[in-house]
């Protein structure tokens, strides 16, 4: 799985994007955020106020509750804020 | 339709868009362009722009060709600049080319909706050598909704 | 508020016309253009446009003084062209700006709805080198009417 | 008093300008449009039907009842169809 992280998200996070082999527990994306918290402080930071932040799986806004797979691209950053 | 969308650094000539859309046609009536700028606003030094590219340029092109959908549109560009920005830098530009006024003024608005409220862009403000990302705004969700 | 209105035979530069408003100012966040141009519809060759200019200037100024109260401008500018036209020619330019960008689109809009149903020109279309005047439009003037 | 012409009116008229002085029954539009219509073919032609034309009075929109007087400047044109 490709993750990518925008703005404060990636600032917290200290990288912009990663690629990761996830535990076959990892359904949804809110399993996905569970499982990232742990990577480490920057990441429980980032992740610490789930409504602070949007999710786009393969470039389509989705909820926390989409299913997420190995070939997936995710992208984790705050609302928009348009140019 | 022609549609022309890019997401640069570079500065771009609106002269040059507008021609580029007009050379040599006879059938368009209508010309709109909106050109959005950084301003000044409470001392601000500097504006950063980060975008999600595959996404900003998918949902750009999405847009586009709802707007095509919707009015009679001859031509349209999107140009929308990323990086570090200072006040009075062009930031965005829309041109809408049509043979009715109505569809070319309706389409670069919608179009400029969209790129202010949800297109993938995170502005991060600079002021007095502190930067901070802005936060999202309902006025702007607004002025998009309009189109719902 | 600078307001530039000009009625001419010569043709006009849009960028020209924008740099004009904007240089050295960081005030303005949103320049929005509308630029007509005459239409090669059903074998039109000329069109040919006459004014009354002692009410043309002074109706455009009345609009643009109007414009300005209703909406936060920094700078506006109408030039329209009169004399002989051929497809493809520019025939009127409205550049508005704002700090914002719904008040430089609604301003444009305005002027130009206006400026295509009530201002004193008269035009006179050429087809197979035979002329005649045009008739005032109802569908223009329902325009006109969303902004009372 | 001015009287201008735009137009088709003009074209009618074979003038786009022209300075007269008026008889003292001419107080309105109306009287003059009627004053008007006896001048020849061409301003019968085109005042012949007072439904097609507009009036202003010292560049302002008026109705066929309006007062005009030695100093106005009155033009008559066709519906206008704008820019």
């Amino acid at each position: 799985m490709t993750l990518l992280y925008f703005a404060w998200v990636r600032q917290k996070i200290g990288c912009s994007e990663e690629h990761v082999v996830l535990p076959s527990n990892v359904k949804t994306v809110a399993d996905l955020v569970d499982y990232l918290r742990a990577f480490g402080a920057g990441y429980a930071d980032a992740f610490a106020d789930a409504k602070r932040l949007r999710v786009a799986v393969n470039q389509n806004h989705v909820g926390w509750d989409a299913a997420v797979g190995a070939d997936d691209e995710v992208a984790f950053f705050p609302p928009v804020t348009g140019g | 339709m022609t549609a022309r969308i890019s997401i640069q650094h570079e500065d771009f000539d609106v002269a040059e868009e507008i021609s580029a859309l007009t050379q040599d046609r006879t059938d368009i009536g209508a010309i709109v362009t909106f050109a959005g700028c950084v301003r000044a606003d409470d001392g601000l030094t500097s504006l950063t722009l980060e975008h999600y590219p595959a996404m900003t340029e998918r949902e750009i092109a999405g847009h586009v060709a709802e707007a095509q959908q919707r009015w009679p549109l001859v031509a349209v560009t999107v140009i929308h600049r990323i990086g570090t920005l200072k006040p009075g830098d062009a930031i965005v530009l829309v041109v809408t080319a049509s043979s009715h006024r109505r569809a070319a003024f309706e389409a670069a608005d919608f179009l400029m909706d969209y790129l202010k409220t949800q297109a993938p862009f995170w502005k991060q403000e600079e002021r007095g050598g502190v930067r901070h990302w802005v936060e999202a705004k309902t006025s702007d969700d607004d002025d998009a909704k309009r189109w719902r």
